[in-house]
């Protein structure tokens, strides 16, 4: 199994005050992921806003350096790639952004960024030949390329962009893609029809998908496998049917709990009735667990240890001292996918 | 049949654009009853904001109100003088903003705030019974009385909205219309606060108008829901009809497209473009994405039809034919 | 060119600004042509006279002729003030673009410098300048060059922030995926549609530049032979033109000058108002 | 505001203040093979009709004195000490004078006319910004808006000699120049206090009137922004009485950009002034700078240039002192 992209204890750390004050915020702590190729699967990377889950994306993306750990690619450190294989992972690492207002220059027709990526990575020998790529590419999106190509981005609605934006990423044919939130500003009705283009993608050309997200529901729909993420760490993973329907992580729990069913008959379970977190106020720090302050279940040891994840099956693991009896893996173990 | 709190009569609220007018709220019926929490449901471009700010008078140009009735209790809103329509204005009908994060002014007290709607709506008072009014407000929506003194900028994006419910019930109105409230936020974050909305509208009996598209949050806080498309209302029934028994197309294909966790299965949309507000529509407006079309809905408006469990749509299918 | 499609009616101010600046020239050409220049050098014509058929503007305490003044200052003031804004905004962009495209210390850097210089009295920095460098006057075109050391600040803060806003928007992450360089980025994708800032900024820059020289000039620190709109305030000043009711002599630069200013005011001003709602209707 | 903020911000402060200390005494350094105070030198002997002779001497022992003929760093060490104690040495043409009394001489003038004006500027022209700016306004006060737009382009100085003609000149209601009458002598008297206002009353109105279309336009862009603010829509939709929602929520909010504008412009304002000083001889730093400039008194210059920076510096840090007060946001950091 060659590996493609391997996140080896990544960390971002962000400073922000000028001389001042210094306030340091742990974006990304100490993530550990591969994305195999030949496998392929869809996993999806979900967490709450301030999770640090774009982060963790921007660094994959190779768009953010990271504070700490390395990212190779197909073996390679990132950041020692000569410049033919940079221009390789370029092209084979690509991504589909959240707000389809502002992933277009409005300077430029929406063709322009097809024509950019068919020119600098040369996909195509002739002019003819580029556009019978791109119409190719805007009809496997279900869209009308006299109907889109030639236009303006402000002349298109937010669906019809986002779409042509997965065109692009149909174009590219690349080997891994990461979806940053793209449908949460896309209505109900479009979302299905975008997140199922993804999915085509996936089986036929067998690319990678990172789906992140916030919305648990699109997640179980897409993904085969699913992280959550809070506060810079990973701190549960496994099946998504498995994680989602069983959740074991305290925060996965309260996550899944908190979804409104669109269902009137199951009500939700009245707040009231769970108990208060024991440890609430508590700063959170390194060496820690980081969900301490809001877990109802909270003991004194989970405010002093650095927790390893717990293999509690095959395929799960999660970080969090209820599962201590399962066999531990260490923080930084690989999440091969 | 419950006392009605607001009746809203062929509502039309339009904006001339270069391009036309755009008929954002073309015609809409409907009654909130006391107590009742009625959902607004509609993607975008819907005109449920647009109804909702209609129903406050907060309608600004190029928008007007073209025709129809505002009675809440009865008072004709439609017909009150600037004035008059800011004294209604938190006393007898009042709105929680959508984006909580700067809907507070951030260089005023939290405190303060609230106190300004007080005095302006002649509640004021000495300095002492103004600050237990706002402590004890701040306890109803599950804040601590100390946040008075703080400064919108140091509260999180939920306690945010929470002091906007504060604000919003301060005056004890009849009528609280909530656009979109917890849409910026966090879904745990969203969980607690609609679990203290709905207490704190249980504790008061208000009837509440909750603006939204998603469907979820509609199913669980809701007594009945109305579906908006192309600023008409669609359908209005039970919360429970609406999933169980949608009778209108396009409200069952928004139920069917919601991802959900029980069964994976591959996801339908709702196929074609969002509606054009702007050219004149003779017939249903959702001919053009409507599995089931059929001739008369290109070219006759549908008619209202109402169900035996209070279901009103209008479609030009027989009742039932849906499920 | 896209950006030339849009047509400058909708926009009052800069309409209005374009129609004065095509009056400038018109007098600075037709002047050149049907007016004999060297009538605007000393004892031309009889001193201080009031206007008249004869003199339509009048003439200086030295018989200098104002109309022909005019017609030869315009041109040296506008010459300053375009080299002088012009090399003002090309180290405005260059700086603006590397603070807010590299961020990091260097914007840092940038950012504080120029606003610590931005609140030093320019006027009195440049008197130091000028004074030290000659005790003579300066030519026109070192003139020019001593008002372009403080006319880069305000373009490098404008074009920083538009740059600094522009380049969060995903388009330039997606350019980078597409396989484009820092360089080709703010090249083919900020600058196209930052032109209409530039441009605005060129306006602005010109204008501070013109004020800033004819106030060097009023304090007697300008070209002592150039006949440059401040000079000509600064010898009616230096002969109490005021006191001796010689209106004529200060009231025309005055005029011209309102008149430059106001144009370049409506001008740059109206270009920021046109290119706003072309990049807020993304 | 914590200490180390402060500390950071005064750090600021001294620096600006070193740095156009050393920018004085470096440029008259740059020149090459020219020593300005030299050739001042020989230009007042030779004006006198005196033979130049025995000049060089009197040259040689006037650097000795001022240790003009040490090393370069020696001479910088030693200025430093001097400006330190604001000491800038003797005027040149007005010798023996020494610079600083001149300055102290002129600097109330000045600080009365650019408070007063930049003030009453900043004070009606935010006002009349924001009036223009805020929907409830009634329509005539949009016809404020273009003659504004247009002063706010004309250069003070521009506007003060226009004044200058048309109130001094024609119609004679104000004086043509000048701080007080010749004659008068300053002391406490209703009747001084008020020929002082009396010949100030142009200088500041062609400062006032240039001013407040500046400050208006500013103002008024930043009120249309902020009238579409999340939280003055909600002040409006709680029935929030119109005229606290213009001036608690509305004013209250737009001030805060107006006094880092009001910071950054005090440059500008000042080199404005020197010029009206110039036009109306206001007895001012403005017109002392000039009569150095005409006399080539260089020490007069720098020391009066060197004012003027520590003085523009200083209203600046007061102004980011002052800031904190007015926007809690930067006052209580997130805690």
């Amino acid at each position: 199994m060659s590996l493609l992209l391997e996140a080896q204890n990544i960390s971002k750390v962000f400073s922000s005050g000028g001389f001042g004050q210094q306030q340091k915020t742990v974006a990304v702590d100490r993530v550990t992921l591969n994305l195999s190729s030949d496998t392929g699967s869809i996993i999806a990377l979900a967490g709450e806003s301030g999770s640090g889950k774009t982060t963790l994306g921007r660094i994959l993306l190779g768009l953010e350096t990271p504070t700490e750990g390395k990212l190779l690619y197909k073996g390679k450190d990132l950041t020692k790639l000569g410049n033919q294989e940079r221009k390789t992972f370029r092209r084979e690492v690509q991504a589909i952004f959240q707000d389809p207002f502002s992933v277009y220059n409005p300077f430029y027709k929406i063709d322009h960024i097809f024509n950019v990526a068919i020119g600098k990575y040369n996909l195509a020998s002739s002019k003819e030949e580029a556009r019978h790529m791109v119409e190719e590419a805007i009809r496997a999106v279900g869209l009308r390329p006299e109907e889109t190509l030639g236009r303006y981005p402000h002349q298109l609605s937010g669906g019809q962009r986002q779409r042509i934006i997965v065109a692009r990423v149909f174009l590219l044919k690349p080997k891994v893609i990461i979806a940053d939130e793209p449908v949460s500003m896309v209505d109900a009705s479009l979302r299905a029809t975008i997140l199922e283009a993804l999915r085509e993608l996936h089986k036929t050309d067998n690319m990678s998908i990172l789906y992140i997200t916030h919305d648990l529901n699109t997640a179980y729909q897409v993904a085969d496998n699913i992280m959550i993420m809070y506060r810079g760490n990973i701190v549960e993973a496994g099946d998504v049917e498995k994680v989602i329907n069983h959740p074991e992580h305290p925060y996965t729990k309260l996550l899944v709990n908190s979804i409104p069913t669109p269902d009137p008959t199951k009500k939700w379970t009245n707040l009231s009735t769970l108990s208060t977190p024991p440890f609430r106020g508590t700063a959170i720090g390194q060496g820690m667990c980081k969900f301490v302050d809001r877990c109802s279940v909270a003991v004194e040891q989970c405010k002093t240890s650095d927790l390893p994840f717990y293999l509690t099956s095959d395929t799960r693991r999660t970080r969090c001292l209820l599962y201590e009896e399962s066999s531990p893996v260490p923080v930084d173990a690989v999440l091969d996918y | 049949m419950a006392e009605i709190a607001l009746k809203v009569r062929d509502l039309a609220v339009h904006f001339d654009t270069r391009v036309g007018t755009v008929r954002a709220v073309d015609g809409v019926d409907f009654d909130l009853f006391v107590g009742e929490k009625l959902g607004l449901v509609g993607e975008s471009g819907s005109g449920k904001t647009t109804l909702a700010l209609a129903i406050m008078r907060m309608i600004k140009s190029p928008g007007r109100v073209d025709k129809g009735s505002i009675l809440l209790g009865d008072l004709d809103l439609l017909s009150m003088t600037n004035t008059e329509m800011r004294e209604l204005r938190s006393s007898e009908i009042s709105m929680v903003p959508q984006g909580a994060m700067n809907a507070l002014n951030p260089v005023r007290k939290v405190g303060a705030q609230i106190i300004d709607g007080l005095m302006d709506h002649g509640r004021g008072g000495d300095k002492e019974s103004m600050k237990s009014a706002v402590q004890d407000l701040l306890e109803q929506v599950d804040l601590d009385g100390e946040i008075s003194d703080r400064y919108p900028h140091q509260l999180s994006g939920g306690m945010q909205q929470r002091v906007t419910i504060a604000m919003a019930i301060s005056l004890g109105p009849k009528v609280i219309i909530a656009d979109e409230p917890t849409s910026a936020l966090d879904v745990v974050v969203q969980r607690n606060v609609m679990d203290t909305f709905e207490r704190v509208q249980a504790a008061t009996g208000t009837s509440v108008i909750l603006v939204g598209h998603d469907m979820g949050l509609m199913a669980q806080f809701n007594d009945r829901i109305a579906v908006m498309y192309a600023g008409r209302i669609v359908e209005i029934a039970p919360v429970e009809e609406i999933f169980a028994r949608p009778q209108h197309p396009y409200s069952k294909l928004l139920v069917s497209s919601l991802p959900h966790t029980r069964n994976k299965e591959v996801m339908k949309g709702i196929p074609g473009l969002p509606p054009s507000l702007v050219e004149t529509i003779n017939g249903c407006p959702f001919n053009p994405r409507c599995p089931y079309v059929m001739d008369k809905c290109l070219t006759q408006k549908p008619p209202q039809k109402e169900t035996e469990n209070n279901t009103k749509f209008a479609c030009h299918l027989p009742i039932g034919s849906l499920s | 060119m896209n950006v030339f499609r849009y047509l400058p009616t909708d926009n009052l101010r800069l309409s209005i600004g374009l129609l004065l600046i095509l009056g400038l020239v018109a007098f600075w050409v037709l002047g050149g042509i049907f007016i004999d220049l060297d009538d605007a050098n000393p004892i031309s014509g009889a001193p201080s006279q009031a206007p008249s058929m004869k003199y339509w503007l009048g003439t200086d305490a030295q018989g200098r002729q104002m109309l022909p003044l005019m017609v030869a200052g315009v041109p040296i003031t506008l010459r300053i003030g375009l080299i002088a804004g012009g090399l003002g905004v090309i180290a405005g962009t260059t700086l603006g673009f590397t603070a807010g495209y590299f961020r990091g210390w260097i914007d840092t850097v940038i950012r504080s410098a120029s606003d610590v210089v931005l609140t030093i009295p320019a006027l009195a920095v440049l008197v130091v300048v000028a004074s030290t460098l000659s005790s003579g006057g300066l030519s026109a075109n070192s003139m020019a060059l001593i008002v372009a050391l403080l006319s880069w600040m305000w373009p490098t803060r404008t074009i920083r922030a538009q740059v600094l806003s522009m380049r969060e928007r995903s388009f330039v992450d997606m350019a980078r995926l597409s396989g484009m360089g820092n360089y080709e980025i703010i090249v083919r994708e900020l600058l196209p549609n930052l032109f209409p800032y530039l441009v605005a900024s060129f306006v602005a820059a010109v204008a501070a530049a013109i004020l800033a020289a004819i106030g060097l000039e009023a304090l007697g620190l300008g070209p002592q032979n150039d006949p440059t709109l401040g000079m000509t305030i600064y010898w009616s000043m230096f002969y109490g033109a005021v006191l001796s009711g010689w209106w004529w002599w200060y009231a025309p630069p005055i005029v011209v000058l309102v008149w430059i200013f106001v144009a370049l005011y409506m001008t740059s001003s109206g270009l920021d108002s046109w290119a706003n709602p072309k990049l807020r209707r993304t | 505001m914590t200490t180390r903020q402060f500390g950071a911000r005064l750090l600021v402060f001294l620096i600006v203040i070193w740095a156009a200390a050393s920018l004085i005494f470096i440029l008259p350094h740059l020149a090459p093979g020219r020593n300005p105070v030299r050739e001042r030198l020989i230009q007042q002997a030779a004006g006198g009709g005196g033979r130049a002779l025995g000049i060089e001497a009197t040259i040689a022992a006037f650097e000795r004195d001022f240790g003009l003929d040490k090393p370069l760093w020696r001479q910088y060490l030693v200025f430093m000490g001097n400006t330190a104690k604001l000491d800038f040495g003797t005027s040149l043409a007005l010798y023996p004078t020494k610079v600083t009394t001149l300055i102290w001489q002129a600097l109330p003038w000045t600080l009365g006319l650019v408070g007063v004006s930049t003030l009453l500027a900043f004070g009606l022209g935010s006002l009349a910004g924001a009036l223009l700016a805020w929907p409830g306004v009634p329509r005539f006060v949009q016809f404020l808006f273009p003659p504004l737009m247009v002063m706010s382009a004309v250069p003070y100085f521009l506007l003060g000699i226009g004044l200058l003609f048309i109130f001094a000149f024609k119609w004679s209601w104000f004086p043509i120049g000048g701080g007080s009458p010749l004659s008068s002598y300053p002391e406490w008297t209703i009747e001084y206090i008020w020929q002082i206002t009396y010949h100030a009353v142009l200088p500041s109105a062609s400062i006032v009137l240039s001013g407040i279309g500046f400050w208006a336009l500013g103002m008024r862009g930043m009120m249309v922004s902020i009238a579409n603010e999340d939280y003055i829509t909600l002040a409006e939709m709680r029935g929030l009485k119109p005229r606290r929602i213009f001036m608690q929520y509305g004013l209250r909010n737009a001030l805060l950009p107006q006094v880092t504008a009001l910071g950054l412009a005090l440059g500008f304002i000042v080199s404005g002034i020197i010029l009206v000083e110039f036009i109306f001889r206001y007895p001012g730093i403005g017109s002392l700078l000039f009569r150095a400039i005409s006399a080539f008194d260089y020490f007069l210059i720098y020391g009066v240039v060197f004012i003027l920076i520590v003085g523009i510096a200083l209203s600046t840090l007061l102004l980011d002192l002052v800031y904190p007060l007015l926007d809690p946001r930067i006052r209580h950091g997130k805690d």
